[in-house]
């Protein structure tokens, strides 16, 4: 029996397949490590591999450029311009993530072995979902990321909350992917294929005129809306940022949207590019419900890790404005718009863990009160993470939002961009309340505000990056153009 | 275009660096270091923009001492910057005013000082910048990026409600401007692409378009100007802001609003502002009546001069929508003018709050035995708000009220109103405040004028009599470009 | 001299040094240094005045432009003079008036505080009134226009302690505002159809305009020239203190004395009157702009002079007055007699003048006692005041051959002769105000320096204040600061003033008396205006009648006017002499026209309640209802709330239960298949 | 009606009936039970149209693991199952009315005429051909990537189920091998010197320390 | 004859079935987990059916995925749930309600 080897191309992957590697050792490692000697070891070599991740996808761009799309693994796994980028934004802010979180994580004794196995399987995982190019694998990747969460945001074990949020997230998470599946096996059915590029040639064949594709992308668009977190497919968002511990709810509101924009980006336009005005309403339904309630109610939140689960959500509007216009302009823009949205996200919850200390958690609004008195430079720092989300010039966040409503009024819709800039404006209440609290309001708590050098350095970098990319924001938005024209 | 000139952006980018440099001196020793380096800056700033005076070609309606580079290739943005004969007095007034305002802030600020300069040179830079941006987006980002500063400001120096106030404001003004954005973004595509301000112009564009063009840069620049009836963000803004905030958002930031109509909504939507032209005008007159009457009955001086500053940005408004050229050259130096009297008022009113802690008009009376020089100036001043003659007040007033019965008897009318009322209200104050016997012991012991106040208030003095008698150097420059806008505006796009 | 063009520029300028030196650096050089070099300052501007005045005589004009102030839509508007007789005439009244002004407030104001800054201010007001009367052209007219407003109040505000002065000053410049409000109307709807601001031009095209109709309201044409010169009107009628903008000239006494001669009688008031003569041409053009001056002249003229009958503070008596022969100056305008009544003008500026001093230098004498029922007798202690103020007193009353005789009767023929529309009612009422004229007058000269001596009676105590007018000037007393004490200490003597006071009232007192003589030939049956002010039917029928002074005293011993006059002064004789208790026995019988009187017509109190107290209501109405409640209540902050609210109630969405989320998916699900399905059906 | 049909309906009433079962049960453990039969009848409706291979795995990993876990827990957890079934009439017409309208929906959409299904019988497989074979042949080639991520999918549920429910530190003396092999003999024996014995107050650190672990 | 339709409708039916116990059993996560399972079986009914009904294995290969992920799926809710319940000594979903708003 013969049996035909297809070319299997494994160098193109040898990224994750290094990572894959690394996590089990770094397994290992932790095993054979003593208490005092692991955090370090498991810090150095979860960031090392990170980095290496991170270079090797610079290194592989460098070299090759221009190429358009590459395939591994017999076409499951693809490798472009968009992948690349997205993947190394990933990297990055999953290294941040454990950078900002380890300081927390070591005062309250959980920086453990299983915290580092777990981020990165759901590392894994999340740069499977943006490189897969086959339905079975893109819900593997899937599922590796989300099982992942699901346990870390459990992993606090005596806490009731995480652990109420877990199963809540658990839970929602399962029927989604349940939602998701069903979808997809209507496409299935409508196409004949689970591979994305044939799915793609059968769509743009028949013009989507299978309505079962139609009526399968009803439940596609759920599934992934939850993972983006838009409304009516966000009520898990809140609970688990404000139930999880700090760091798994920083990294929850990471990396993954980043790995879900490109989630969506393969199956809504790379497989379905063709049925874009099947899915072109649905979006425009959950932008617009996502936007208004995310904001208005982020207005009555007194808890600041709540407050931006809902700022998050209407940020996803935001994003969805961006994909629903369906052209490469408007992924890009999306594209554009997810990677300043988790720089943003990253440097507000680095805030929150630089003021929290052991026994004491800085996630109330509160808590940043008077912070230009304890430390006028953190408090600057925050002034631009929040004004960025805001969308206020000259800071990154703005030109996404720019981006996106280019995009969506490029589709035609006028109001929708009319009533964001509407939604916007109640946004901008709540991010002004904190640099209020910030600047106008006396301080409760005077204790002093100290971390490491590496921690400082990097939210420093992080929330000036905002600003410098705001001032130039050219280079990573022809990037992400020049990405998505390659990609598509 | 030849990128020849870098005068504007050193008009913008030295603020703002000195405004940086300030920042970091922010130990409670470096305080007077902090003052220096903001009060060379603030000079520097202005020396820096003398060439645009000198080098001024007054003939010319196009863009001076442009610079282009290209920004964001992606949505072809450019960096692109340049000045008319429209906006070029503006830079100058915003340039002046920021070293008055460092100056006034020299003993009276002792929290944060480093912070609070660094604040105000740092939105000088930004106001330059959109007075200079020739390109949309640029534009936007400097009209918006002021709003941080001003809103710290307000919020960190202000009074009892600087809370309200400053988010009232932020949000207020963020509304609008939002509009403008998606108005921007809707031209870009009409366009094919380019956020180039003089592209905007050329294009054609139906009336519908331009009529929804229209309402949403009205939405930015009335709440910016601030036109009735979305002015209310401008008395508690004034009122809880700091002196120097005060004197910025009056003299200054207020112009941006008005500037904006010229920029914006005339050469883009000249047909739509022909047909709004009364619904414009309305609302400019009801500004300067409703507002006069309003003035009148306020009880906090600064509130009344805020009031008064709607009322005056009415004449402003009111002489743009009218389509002459003695309407929108006497609006520019009304907008001018204003500058300098509105910025003196609320630094004469700083004078007393330093020394009582009371803007109420209620705690004062009698001033002028204690503090005759004060007295002096407080009158020239109130004078001069009240449209006399032989100070900048008139000239704008008397231009855009000769523009008007040009247009229609009644415009004139109404405007003129404001002859009467603005003299009831400033003159009534001044009486209550200034003169009279001594009214409490506050005001016994009140010490005049020191030095560093003269120097402001005669700066500010000169300023006025000097544009009062002799405006012409102001008017000169903007012949040309008004000119060429009215052609524009009066061709229209239709056909 | 005419043609040179820095000597014109000199005569204004060299006043304006003068204020600027003594305002500036008086208080730090002293009180020598400030009245000398405004004095210098005023001299000099005199005496330049003296030499146009030759060439104008001697048949020279200027008109040219100093610099443009600015240019809109390429028409220049310029600051310059024009210079011709009926300039020059004004430039010797004001500069030769103020100057004996200057002097006497040496004396007048020696124990002021505000020496320095009085002499600032008068010859800041030199200068305006100059510029006013210079100019050749609207804008700078209306410059000078504000400016001598500007000084008058802050001269009749001078005592800054008093809150009467600066109650007084306050309404003195909102109701000139009011008035310069229409004026500011005339000049725009002169730019907008002339095009110019420049006198020279707009008179040459004004019969171009005659029969141009504007429609103010729609269905509603007026002719341009009419609305031109109505508008116009209303500003003169605001400075010159015409019905009803009068309001605030007796008010303004609450100014030092000096200021009450100079600009409250002598000159500035009378800028109205220049200014309707200065734009003849275009008044010349509608007859119903003309009824309208005539109206209110005449209505002004006569109700004003009932007003001083009643009156007791004797700057008050000396104001009503004023305002009355204001009257008559507009009265002579809307006739078309211009002529006269720049004649009258300029003879009142003297006369009136010479009373306000007068009546100052009683007051000084009084120390600063102004109630007349506290004088009587002052004769034997102030000879050279009372002969100077008797001067006054019958040039105002119209007794030939004082000045005031010949510009009044003048008028009172000219209006006789007039054809403007009503005409004949004015020509009543101007006899009428004659009799009045003659009582006031003389019911001042017999009650401040005939009779009893009675300042020592505490019968009118300063209790006696006028209770229905608290801002009258009695009520003073006690605010006034300067002075340690009022009225004389008891067993006191006045005395007479000394010379400083009293040269200027001899100075002037002799044109008073000779200026009718002298200038009523050339000015009103002479070619003197014949370059400044165009020729009327009026006028021409005036000359055909009056050939020379003689013959015009001659003429006025016939017509009612003079015995008019005689009969007033004979019933002030008869009162205030014969039957001392007379007066208030008609006080008691007549109550109430003799309360509307002393209420002046409730003029004051109606502004007070409609216009001052209407504004600040309405005002607070617009603030409180309109911003506060409707715009920020309901629209600002009623927004942010409803936003809160939904915010509220929205998160109660967010129960904390699996079973909500997990339905609520279930129901986005739902509601997208909807959608498919009916997009599918 | 063919036979197959017969089958076919009566495993799907079989099989709908379990569902409802499932969810209606007042004892987990029947519902639980209900569910693998649910799970029989869908293995069997599998083998009515060919599909061997995944008929087996349902029943072998669903039923064999899957269930068993299921049952564990619900033994193992102490649970009061009455309080649980509150309000459970109550949700009851919402629920049906949901379901049903879903089911309605779902079916016109799927058998209207906008979505035209090819009405035609399962393929079916030529005599010899293996499902299970074909299967297993695509997945160790095409699918070697998924198979693998499936391989780290089921370690990461190690990992998490261990991580989250192993609590053996404290009550559990376990080795700690890396402890063991990099022990040193001055662990082992450590001469401390002691000062003379002062009563001090039992410092009450390492009593936090403990509670932090737990 | 069985058709496709037959299927699809018939995992219609348990993919309403299980939406409907997530409706009804509001406070029991065990069956709610259950109900999930069901929904499973409801996405694997169709992709064999539409694999049989094509010829196509590579439905078949999915349905073989998604059995494997959905074990490890249990491990892992279950895992979450022991924790819950040894926290809150109860699964009683209404309980679990102290994070909202």
């Amino acid at each position: 029996m013969s049996v035909s080897i297809p070319n299997m191309n494994f160098l193109l992957a040898a990224p994750e397949i290094f990572l894959l590697i690394m996590t089990c050792v770094i397994m290992l490692v932790d095993l054979y490590s003593s208490a005092e000697k692991r955090e370090g070891r498991l810090l150095f070599l979860s960031i090392f591999t990170l980095l290496v991740f991170t270079m090797r996808l610079a290194v592989d761009s460098y070299y090759e450029p221009n190429v358009f799309a590459r395939y591994a693994f017999n076409g499951m796994f693809v490798v472009d311009g968009m992948a690349v980028i997205l993947k190394a934004a990933i990297a990055i802010a999953v290294a941040m993530v454990i950078i900002y979180s380890r300081a927390y994580l070591v005062a309250r004794n959980m920086f453990t072995g299983e915290f580092i196995l777990l981020i990165l399987f759901a590392t894994l995982g999340m740069m499977i979902m943006v490189s897969a190019n086959h339905f079975v694998t893109l819900y593997l990747g899937l599922e590796l990321l989300a099982l992942s969460s699901y346990a870390m945001v459990a992993l606090n074990r005596d806490s009731v909350t995480s652990s109420e949020a877990a199963m809540k997230y658990f839970i929602l998470g399962a029927l989604a992917s349940g939602l998701l599946l069903y979808g997809l096996s209507m496409v299935y059915g409508a196409t004949g294929s689970l591979d994305v590029a044939k799915v793609a040639k059968v769509i743009d064949y028949s013009r989507a005129n299978d309505p079962l594709v139609t009526f399968g992308l009803v439940f596609v668009v759920a599934g992934l809306a939850f993972k983006l977190g838009v409304v009516p497919f966000h009520m898990w968002v809140p609970d688990v940022y404000h139930g999880a511990p700090t760091p798994m709810t920083l990294f929850i509101g990471s990396a993954p949207k980043i790995a879900a924009f490109g989630f969506i980006m393969r199956i809504l336009a790379d497989s379905m590019g063709g049925a874009v005005a099947d899915w072109q309403d649905m979006l425009v339904i959950l932008a617009a419900l996502s936007l208004a309630l995310g904001n208005i109610i982020a207005i009555a939140q007194t808890n600041l890790k709540r407050m931006l689960a809902y700022s998050t959500i209407s940020h996803m509007g935001f994003l969805l404005l961006g994909i629903l216009a369906g052209t490469k302009n408007g992924y890009s823009s999306g594209m554009f718009y997810i990677i300043t949205y988790v720089l943003m996200t990253l440097a507000a919850f680095g805030m929150i863990m630089l003021l929290s200390r052991a026994g004491f958690e800085a996630d109330n609004l509160d808590d940043f009160k008077g912070l230009n008195q304890r430390s006028p430079w953190y408090a600057f720092l925050m002034l631009i993470v929040m004004f960025s989300m805001a969308g206020i010039p000259p800071f990154l966040g703005f030109w996404a939002k720019l981006a996106v409503l280019e995009g969506a009024l490029n589709a035609g819709y006028t109001w929708l961009v009319v009533f964001a800039v509407l939604m916007s404006v109640i946004g901008a209440f709540y991010y002004l309340r904190i640099v209020k609290l910030m600047y106008f309001d006396e301080p409760t708590d005077n204790s002093p505000i100290v971390a490491a050098a590496g921690f400082r350095g990097l939210l420093a970098t992080n929330a000036l990056a905002l600003l410098v990319l705001g001032l130039f924001p050219g280079l990573l938005m022809t990037a992400c153009l020049n990405a998505i024209q390659r990609s598509l | 275009m030849q990128s020849s000139s870098i005068t504007l952006s050193l008009t913008i980018w030295v603020p703002i660096l000195a405004g940086v440099l300030t920042l970091f001196l922010n130990s409670e020793r470096q305080k007077d270091s902090a003052r220096w380096v903001a009060l060379i800056g603030s000079i520097l700033g202005l020396a820096v923009a003398i060439p645009l005076w000198t080098g001024f070609d007054n003939a010319s309606s196009a863009m001076q001492f442009v610079e282009r580079t290209s920004w964001v290739s992606r949505f072809n943005i450019n960096y692109a910057l340049g000045v008319d004969g429209i906006s070029m007095l503006f830079v100058l007034l915003n340039s002046f005013t920021t070293i008055l305002v460092v100056i006034a802030a020299w003993e009276v600020i002792q929290d944060k000082v480093s912070q609070y300069l660094a604040a105000f040179l740092i939105m000088s830079g930004l106001i330059n910048g959109v007075f200079a941006a020739t390109d949309a987006i640029l534009f936007y980002l400097f009209f918006e990026a002021m709003l941080i500063p001003m809103f710290l400001i307000i919020g960190v120096w202000g009074g009892p409600r600087r809370v309200y106030a400053a988010v009232k404001f932020f949000l207020y003004t963020l509304l609008g401007s939002l509009l403008m954005l998606a108005a921007l973004i809707y031209l870009y595509n009409v366009t094919n692409g380019s956020f180039d301000i003089s592209d905007y112009h050329r294009v054609p564009l139906g009336m519908t378009a331009q009529t929804l063009l229209f309402f949403a840069f009205f939405a930015s620049f009335s709440v910016k100007v601030p036109m009735w009836p979305v002015h209310t963000w401008l008395p508690d803004a004034h009122v809880e802001a700091p002196t120097g905030g005060s004197v910025i958002l009056a003299a200054i930031t207020l112009k941006i609003g008005a500037y904006g109509f010229l920029r914006f909504n005339l050469p883009i939507a000249p047909d739509a502002s022909h047909a709004l032209a009364g619904f414009m005008i309305t609302l400019s007159l009801i500004a300067v009546v409703y507002i006069g009457f309003v003035a009148l009955a306020q009880t906090d001086m600064k509130k009344l001069v805020a009031y008064s500053s709607i009322s005056h940005m009415g004449f402003v408004t009111l002489g743009f929508f009218i389509f002459n050229a003695q309407g929108m050259e006497g609006g520019l130096v009304q907008m001018v003018s204003h500058g300098f009297i509105s910025a003196a008022m609320f630094l004469c009113i700083g004078v007393l709050y330093d020394r009582v802690h009371s803007r109420e008009i209620s705690a004062y009376g009698g001033v002028v035995n204690t503090m005759p020089k004060f007295a002096f100036f407080a009158v020239l001043f109130g004078m001069a708000n009240s449209g006399l003659p032989a100070t900048s007040g008139f000239v704008g007033e008397f231009m855009v009220i000769l523009g008007a019965m040009k247009v229609n008897f009644w415009f004139a009318f109404a405007a003129a109103i404001t002859l009467i009322l603005g003299a009831a209200y400033t003159l009534w104050m001044v009486k209550r405040v200034v003169f009279g016997d001594i009214a409490n012991d506050d005001v016994r012991a009140l010490k005049d004028l020191n030095g560093r106040e003269m120097l402001f208030l005669s700066i500010l003095a000169i300023a006025v009599l000097v544009m009062g008698i002799w405006p012409q150097p102001f008017t000169d420059v903007m012949h040309s470009s008004v000119d060429a806008l009215l052609k524009h505006v009066a061709t229209g796009k239709l056909n | 001299m005419i043609q040179n063009k820095l000597a014109l520029l000199a005569i204004p300028l060299l006043p304006l040094l003068g204020a600027v030196l003594a305002g500036f650096f008086g208080r730090a050089l002293g009180r020598t240094f400030a009245h000398s070099v405004t004095i210098l300052g005023v001299t000099g501007a005199f005496t330049l005045s003296c030499f146009v005045f030759q060439d104008v005589q001697a048949g020279q004009a200027f008109n040219g432009a100093v610099y443009t102030w600015l240019v809109t839509d390429g028409i220049p508007l310029q600051v310059g003079f024009l210079i011709d007789s009926l300039t020059v005439t004004m430039m010797l009244v004001v500069t030769f008036v103020s100057l004996m002004v200057h002097i006497y407030t040496i004396g007048y104001m020696a124990e002021d505080e505000g020496y320095t800054r009085f002499f600032a201010y008068i010859s800041l007001f030199t200068f305006s009134m100059l510029m006013l009367v210079m100019s050749n052209n609207f804008l700078q007219l209306f410059f000078g226009w504000e400016a001598v407003g500007l000084v008058s109040y802050l001269l009749i505000g001078f005592w800054y302690k008093r809150p009467t002065a600066i109650y007084a000053n306050l309404k003195a410049f909102l109701v000139n505002r009011v008035g310069d409000f229409g004026f500011l109307l005339g000049i725009g709807l002169i730019f907008a159809y002339f095009g110019t601001l420049d006198y020279g031009t707009v008179f040459s095209q004004a019969a171009k305009f005659k029969d141009t109709l504007i429609e103010v309201v729609p269905g509603w044409h007026w002719a341009l020239l009419t609305a031109i010169c109505i508008c116009l009107f209303i500003g003169a009628m605001g400075k010159s203190a015409q019905f009803p903008l009068h309001v605030w000239l007796p008010d303004s006494m609450e100014g030092p004395t000096p200021i009450s001669a100079l600009i409250h009688a002598a000159t500035m008031v009378t800028a109205g009157i220049f200014m309707v003569a200065r734009m003849s041409p275009l008044f010349e053009m509608s007859q119903t702009a003309l009824a309208f001056v005539l109206a209110i002249g005449s209505i002004t003229a006569f109700f004003m002079a009932l007003i001083a009958i009643v009156q007791y503070d004797i700057k008050r008596v000396v104001a009503y007055s004023t305002l009355s022969q204001l009257g008559y100056m507009t009265m002579a305008l809307g006739a078309g007699a211009y002529q006269a009544g720049i004649f009258h003008l300029m003879t009142h500026a003297f006369f009136k003048a010479v009373l306000f001093l007068g009546a100052g230098s009683v007051i000084i004498a009084m120390h600063h006692e102004q109630d007349m029922r506290k004088m009587g007798g002052l004769r034997k202690y102030l000879p050279i005041t009372y002969f100077t103020v008797l001067i006054g007193a019958l040039a105002n009353a119209g007794f030939p051959p004082f000045a005031g005789f010949f510009s009044k009767d003048s008028i009172i023929e000219a209006i006789h002769m007039s054809q403007t529309p009503g005409h004949i009612i004015a020509y009543y009422a101007a006899l009428a105000g004659v009799f009045v004229g003659g009582l006031y007058s003389f019911r001042l000269v017999f009650f401040a320096f005939h009779g009893k001596e009675r300042f020592h009676d505490d019968a009118y105590g300063h209790a006696h204040d006028h209770a229905h007018d608290k801002h009258d000037a009695h009520d003073k007393h006690d605010d006034h600061a300067d002075h340690e004490h009022h009225g004389l200490a008891p067993g006191e003597k006045p005395h007479e003033t000394p010379w400083v006071v009293t040269l200027p009232l001899i100075l002037l007192a002799i044109p008073s008396v000779l200026i009718g003589w002298m200038a009523i030939e050339p000015m009103l049956y002479g070619n003197y205006f014949i370059d400044s002010i165009v020729p009327t039917d009026t006028m021409a029928m005036m000359k055909k009648e009056f050939h020379g002074a003689w013959a015009m005293v001659t003429h006025g011993l016939m017509t009612p006017p003079f015995w008019l006059a005689l009969g007033g002064a004979a019933t002030a004789w008869y009162c205030y002499i014969l039957k001392p208790e007379l007066p208030a026995k008609i006080r008691a019988a007549f109550a109430a026209p003799v309360k509307l009187l002393e209420e002046k017509y409730y003029f004051d109190r109606f502004n007070d309640w409609f216009f001052a107290a209407g504004a600040r209501n309405l005002g607070r109405g617009l603030w409180k209802f309109g911003d506060v409640t409707i715009i920020d209540g309901i629209m600002v902050n009623g927004t942010a709330k409803l936003i809160g609210w939904f915010s509220g109630v929205a998160r109660k969405v967010q129960t904390g239960y699996l079973y909500t989320y997990a339905f609520t998916m279930i129901i986005g699900v739902f509601g997208f298949l909807t959608i498919v399905y009916f997009k599918l059906r | 009606m063919t036979f197959q049909s017969i089958i076919f309906y009566v495993f799907a009433a079989v099989l709908i009936i379990s569902a409802l079962r499932v969810i209606t049960a007042k004892n987990p453990v029947h519902a639980a039970m209900f569910l693998v039969l649910s799970f029989f009848t869908a293995a069997a409706l599998w083998l009515l149209i060919y599909a061997e291979f995944l008929a087996i795995t349902l029943i072998l990993v669903y039923v064999g693991a899957v269930m068993v876990l299921f049952l564990f827990v619900v033994m193992m957890l102490d649970i009061n199952f009455d309080k649980l079934r509150e309000g459970f009439w109550k949700h009851l017409p919402i629920a049906a009315t949901v379901a049903i309208l879903m089911v309605v929906q779902m079916a016109l959409l799927l058998m209207g005429k906008a979505i035209n299904l090819k009405d035609a019988g399962p393929i079916v497989p030529a005599a010899g051909a293996s499902n299970t074979k074909e299967l297993g042949r695509i997945l160790y080639t095409d699918y070697l990537l998924p198979f693998e991520l499936a391989a780290v999918v089921l370690l990461v549920a190690m990992v998490a189920a261990i991580a989250l429910t192993l609590r053996g530190r404290k009550e559990s003396k376990s080795q700690n091998v890396g402890d063991q092999v990099r022990v040193k003999a001055g662990d082992r024996l450590k001469i401390v010197k002691m000062d003379a014995v002062v009563d001090v107050p039992a410092a009450p650190a390492p009593e936090v320390a403990e509670e932090k672990k737990a | 004859m069985i058709t496709l339709s037959h299927y699809l409708v018939l995992s219609a039916i348990l993919f309403a079935i299980s939406v409907a116990g997530i409706f009804l059993n509001r406070k029991n996560i065990i069956v709610l987990l259950m109900a999930i399972e069901l929904m499973l079986l409801a996405v694997n009914m169709n992709f064999i059916a539409f694999s049989q009904f094509s010829g196509d294995l590579h439905g078949q290969v999915f349905v073989f995925f998604i059995l494997t992920v959905a074990a490890a799926e249990s491990a892992i809710g279950l895992a979450i749930l022991v924790v819950l319940f040894r926290n809150l000594k109860t699964i009683n979903v209404d309980d679990i309600g102290t994070l909202k708003g």
